[in-house]
């Protein structure tokens, strides 16, 4: 019974976990995704960069 | 012995499928023969000729197609060339001495930042600063009836009339 | 002792070729100052006559092999040394004996391409000077100062080699170790010099500086010396040496690792390998962007010259660049993947390697499709012609540099996995942390194909390339901050030790075709540097007036560098068995 | 067990390959294929062969056909096959030589400018002069349409096909194919100024690099009025229901 029990705990806790995860990752997907977004238009903007291919 | 004989072939084995697939698999293409020492054998006698040799030395000698091309964006594209250098001489970043379309081309030519086309410039210099080389410089080495030619060829492709006279007759 | 004999007799060599560049400059200095400002003649007109013609013997040819054998032992020459202070460095560092025995030994075997350097040099000065007499001359009248310098480093370097090679072991302990590695560092900077002289009459060829049209010298040799190339040129020398030296380390561990018949002398090659190979690859990673800048040089300097690098025949060429460097990805790939098998905790990450190598194999494909399809008449008649709907976009730039970024992306990942082999983290955010680096490598892979895939083919040209660049930053933030997560989550974890010689056999050829592909594709990237001259001797200064002033194709050339290839590899594998004849004696055999 | 199993890898992705060529009658060229399969199967080769049992397993049937006293006749009829299938393939590439491979552009840059009817185009911004009527007088634009109509299948519809397809009754007689101007992949992709200067000049007036010059178009300029070759270029996009790129984008 109490192992029952206990097992039904750790499933719990296993899918809260997992739940957990995944919002982690998704958002440090975003997070970074929007960090990315910024570099990118920082890096468009910079000068110079375009140096050795015109076109 | 045996890993000798092992890693030898191997080696062997890996350098040949390079080679093989440079020598087969890529197409052959032979890069072109140094060109001649001067396109042009003697004066041009026909406008005809004229056109003909400007044409030779465009592509061939001047490599000129080498950059003036549409697709490369990297010099302007010359098709239009006659057409446009009267209005050239009129705009403010203009700091040459031709006065008319024949010598704006002559001048553009031999002195490519007299004007540069805005957006053509060597980067960092403002547009100040072409980076064609003097054509008469030796990398490329045009002479005078090359240059000559060359710009009635200009003309011929814009569809201006040529105003570039014939060796001759700039003699008389 | 027998063994020393061969080396014994060779360093009259060593000793020989530098007085007499030393006399030789001095003579020809005395003439430059003799002649005075006003001695400079423009560069000579040649005719076809003023080639001394031998019968049967090419001299492009000649001269093109004895500077490629030189360019290659001299970069292996340049290596050993960079690689074996860095190792020793380490050693220090990390109180490691295995690093100062590996460092000693791979010095030691190589000891004799030192002076191969030497007689290769001077079989390849004697060819330029018999077949180009002319332009050996007209060189020699503007460089003739800086031979000074190089016989002065070339002096400093013999005696910098030798006080460290045979002190490794009495100024083994204390400050004397620190003096040694002084000295290491001082053979470094002598032989780099070396390279720096050497490359400024290479690059003055190419990109001429302090000349005027007609190629009258203007007097000022440091003008001629720091032309457009030189510097990129010395950066992306200095870089490739050290790759190239890692990769030929590497290959000798592997190929000793296959004889090795003790266990301690498998875990010792396999160690060598690994640590070399490593090296290899860390040096390779950054030699791209010295590419770009020397790219981006020769542009500046001559549009023409460019575009005759990077289009139209050479277009080919780079397809056959690409060809290698992605088998070089993969072997690296195929290295570390076996390499999980030495960890304890390996077994488990095997399961991704495929998905890596779908990635990896399908930028690879990417990275080769050329612009230009080959196509028989009847597919050219199915597709209606030459663009092919689907494979036409991945013969494009942007395809390109977004398949290289995921390439390098992946091979990282790799990389990351093979350090999990052996190492499980016990901190209470392990799986926030493997969230959050999956995360970043998710975002990045997005990042990178939008820009790949939007700015390449849904904007304007003028983004089609700018867009690389974001894309590389994107590639080398995951790498910093996936290795400082890591390291963070590392921090107290349990690490197992690898165990060292638990490699396939098959692992190591993998090593051997890095150690080879390097070799062949300088072989191929020297040609189309100087062919990009055309027929020029000094670009646009002084003309190849000779019978063999055309530019050879592709495949002519590949023919010559693999018969180079060939050749120098032999000399090499005779040299480690040379090297290695000594040590067998020493240690008993366990090679 | 596992060889099968490299075997099918290898299969399905050489069927990826393929599927471009039967499915959409788009086929990935052979020397691609050939380059592709060739990295592919090394790389599943080297993913098959990390650890020594991967590698044991893929080669053990091989190993056990060649050294196996009990396959021994398995052996002789492999032995026997090999040689034979090395003949005919060889019989069959070199009875089979075809036509050599060739680098060909089809849609090649125009020049800047084209000299027709005794005036100057310039290609760049040009515009097609009938194009305005879309919107001003959608009745006159479908006339104008019509017209074009008329042009086309009074001379391009022997070799461009009736449903524009570029089947036309000569078609087959060409090489390459008449272009089709159905689907989104030809003029769809083209403005109508690069049009123009193909139907006014042809195959003749290909550039070097839309060479070797084996188009079959003629050049219309002597054929055609400038309005005809106008109003068969809106007759195209209309009857495809293609729009033209305009300068714009």
């Amino acid at each position: 019974m109490a192992l029952e029990a206990g097992s039904v705990a750790m499933q719990e806790q296993n899918s809260a976990l997992r739940m957990k995860t995944t919002l982690a990752f998704i958002a440090s997907v975003l997070g970074f995704g929007a960090l990315f977004l910024v570099l990118d238009l920082l890096l468009f903007n910079a000068q110079g960069l375009s140096f050795v291919f015109k076109g | 012995m045996g890993r000798f004989v092992k890693t030898a072939a191997f080696s062997l084995f890996i350098i040949g499928l390079y080679t093989f697939y440079s020598v087969f698999v890529i197409p052959p293409i032979n890069p072109g023969e140094p060109p001649s020492e001067s396109a042009a054998s003697g004066e041009p006698a026909t406008i005809v000729e004229l056109l003909a040799l400007g044409e030779e030395v465009y592509n061939g000698k001047g490599a000129c197609a080498l950059c003036h091309t549409r697709e490369g964006g990297r010099a302007p594209a010359l098709e239009g060339s006659a057409l446009v250098a009267k209005a050239r001489l009129s705009s403010p970043g203009y700091s040459g001495k031709a006065v008319d379309a024949e010598s704006y081309l002559y001048e553009s030519l031999v002195d490519p930042s007299a004007y540069v086309v805005p957006g053509y410039g060597v980067s960092g210099t403002d547009g100040g600063v072409s980076p064609m080389p003097d054509v008469r410089a030796s990398s490329i080495g045009l002479s005078e009836t090359e240059i000559r030619a060359v710009i009635a060829y200009l003309q011929s492709v814009s569809g201006v009339e040529i105003t570039v006279a014939l060796p001759e007759r700039r003699r008389e | 002792m027998t063994h020393r004999g061969p080396l014994r007799c060779l360093p009259p060599t060593r000793w020989l070729v530098p007085v007499l560049a030393l006399l030789a400059s001095a003579a020809l200095a005395q003439d430059v100052l003799a002649a005075g400002p006003s001695g400079y003649a423009p560069a000579p007109v040649l005719s076809p006559g003023d080639y001394p013609a031998i019968r049967g013997l090419s001299p492009r040819l000649a001269v093109w092999f004895a500077a490629q054998m030189h360019v290659w032992f001299a970069a292996f020459v340049l290596a050993v040394p960079i690689f074996a202070v860095i190792l020793e460095f380490v050693g220090v560092v990390k109180k490691d004996a295995r690093y100062d025995r590996v460092a000693y030994e791979f010095l030691r075997v190589s000891i004799t391409a030192f002076s191969l350097t030497a007689v290769t040099g001077g079989i390849l000065l004697a060819a330029l000077i018999v077949f180009y007499p002319d332009l050996m001359k007209y060189l020699a009248s503007i460089f003739g100062p800086t031979a000074l310098f190089y016989a002065l480093f070339f002096f400093f370097e013999t005696a910098a080699l030798y006080t460290y090679y045979y002190g490794w072991k009495r100024m083994a302990e204390g400050r004397l170790k620190l003096l040694h590695l002084a000295v290491g560092i001082g053979l470094n900077l002598s032989g780099t010099g070396l390279m720096f002289v050497a490359n400024a009459w290479v690059t003055f060829m190419m990109t001429p500086a302090g000349v005027d049209a007609a190629g009258a010298f203007g007097g000022n040799v440091w003008e001629a010396v720091n032309n457009h190339l030189w510097s990129p040129m010395n950066l992306h020398r200095f870089v490739a040496n050290i790759a190239y030296g890692g990769s030929i380390a590497g290959a000798y561990a592997a190929y000793r690792f296959l004889g090795a018949s003790s266990e301690e002398g498998r875990a010792h090659y396999d160690w060598m390998g690994y640590t070399a190979s490593l090296i290899a690859i860390g040096a390779l990673l950054p030699l791209p962007f010295a590419g770009y800048w020397l790219t981006a040089e020769i542009y500046s300097f001559s549009q023409q010259m460019g575009i005759t690098l990077m289009g139209g025949v050479f277009a080919w060429l780079f397809i056959v660049q690409a060809v290698i460097i992605g088998a070089l990805f993969l072997a690296a790939n195929y290295y570390l993947w076996c390499g999980f098998g030495r960890g304890g905790y390996g077994a488990g990450y095997l399961k991704y390697v495929k998905y890596i190598a779908v990635v990896v194999a399908a930028s690879f494909l990417v990275w080769f499709t050329p612009h230009t399809l080959i196509l028989t008449p009847s597919e050219a008649r199915a597709i209606g012609g030459q663009y092919h709907p689907y494979l036409g976009p991945l013969g494009l730039m942007p395809a390109k540099n977004t398949a290289v970024n995921m390439m390098l992306l992946f091979t990282f990942l790799s990389f990351l996995l093979y350090r999990r082999a052996h190492r499980r983290p016990v901190v209470p955010w392990v799986k926030y942390g493997n969230a959050l680096q999956a995360g970043l490598f998710t975002a990045a892979v997005a990042n990178i194909s939008f820009l790949g895939v939007y700015y390449g083919y849904f904007t304007n040209t003028v983004y089609k390339v700018a867009s690389s660049v974001p894309q590389v930053a994107t590639t080398l933030f995951v790498i910093v901050a996936c290795l400082v997560i890591e390291w963070l989550m590392a921090r107290g974890g349990r690490s197992e030790d690898f165990k060292w010689g638990r490699m396939p056999e098959r692992s190591q050829y993998a090593l051997i075709l890095i150690a080879v592909s390097f070799t062949w594709l300088m072989g191929l990237m020297g040609f189309v540097r100087s062919a990009i001259r055309q027929h020029w001797h000094v670009y646009s200064v002084m003309k190849d007036a000779s019978a063999e002033a055309f530019t050879p194709s592709i495949a002519y050339a590949a023919k010559v560098v693999s018969a180079g290839t060939v050749v120098f590899l032999a000399i090499i594998v005779f040299i480690f068995w040379l090297g290695g004849m000594g040590q067998e004696k020493e240690a008993g055999g366990d090679g | 067990m596992r060889l099968i199993k490299f075997l099918a890898v290898n299969l399905f992705f050489y069927a990826l390959l393929k599927a471009p060529g039967l499915l959409a009658g788009k086929p990935v060229p052979s020397s691609v294929i050939t380059m592709y399969m060739f990295f592919i199967v090394m790389t599943v080769l080297l993913v098959m062969t990390i650890t020594d049992e991967g590698a044991n397993g893929l080669f053990a049937p091989i190993r056990s056909l060649l050294e196996d006293p009990s396959r021994a006749l398995a052996r002789k009829v492999l032995f026997v096959l090999l040689p034979v299938a090395a003949a005919l393939s060889v019989q069959y590439l070199s009875t089979d030589p075809g036509p050599p491979f060739e680098l060909r552009s089809a849609h090649p840059a125009p020049p800047g400018v084209v000299r027709a009817y005794g005036k100057v185009y310039e290609l760049d911004g040009l515009e097609n002069p009938l194009r305005a009527l879309e919107k001003e007088n959608p009745a006159a634009f479908k006339e104008l349409a019509r017209e074009g109509g008329e042009v086309y299948f009074r001379n391009c519809f022997f070799c461009h096909g009736a449903r524009l397809d570029g089947r036309g009754h000569y078609a087959y007689a060409m090489d390459p194919l008449p272009m089709p101007f159905t689907g989104s992949d030809t003029i769809a992709q083209l403005k109508e100024s690069y049009l123009f200067w193909r139907i006014v000049k042809g195959g003749p007036g290909l550039p070097r690099e839309g060479g070797p010059n084996i188009s079959s178009m003629p050049a219309w300029e002597n054929e055609l009025t400038e309005e005809e070759v106008w109003k068969v270029i809106l007759f195209l996009y209309d009857y495809t229901g293609n729009r033209p790129r305009s300068w714009k984008d």
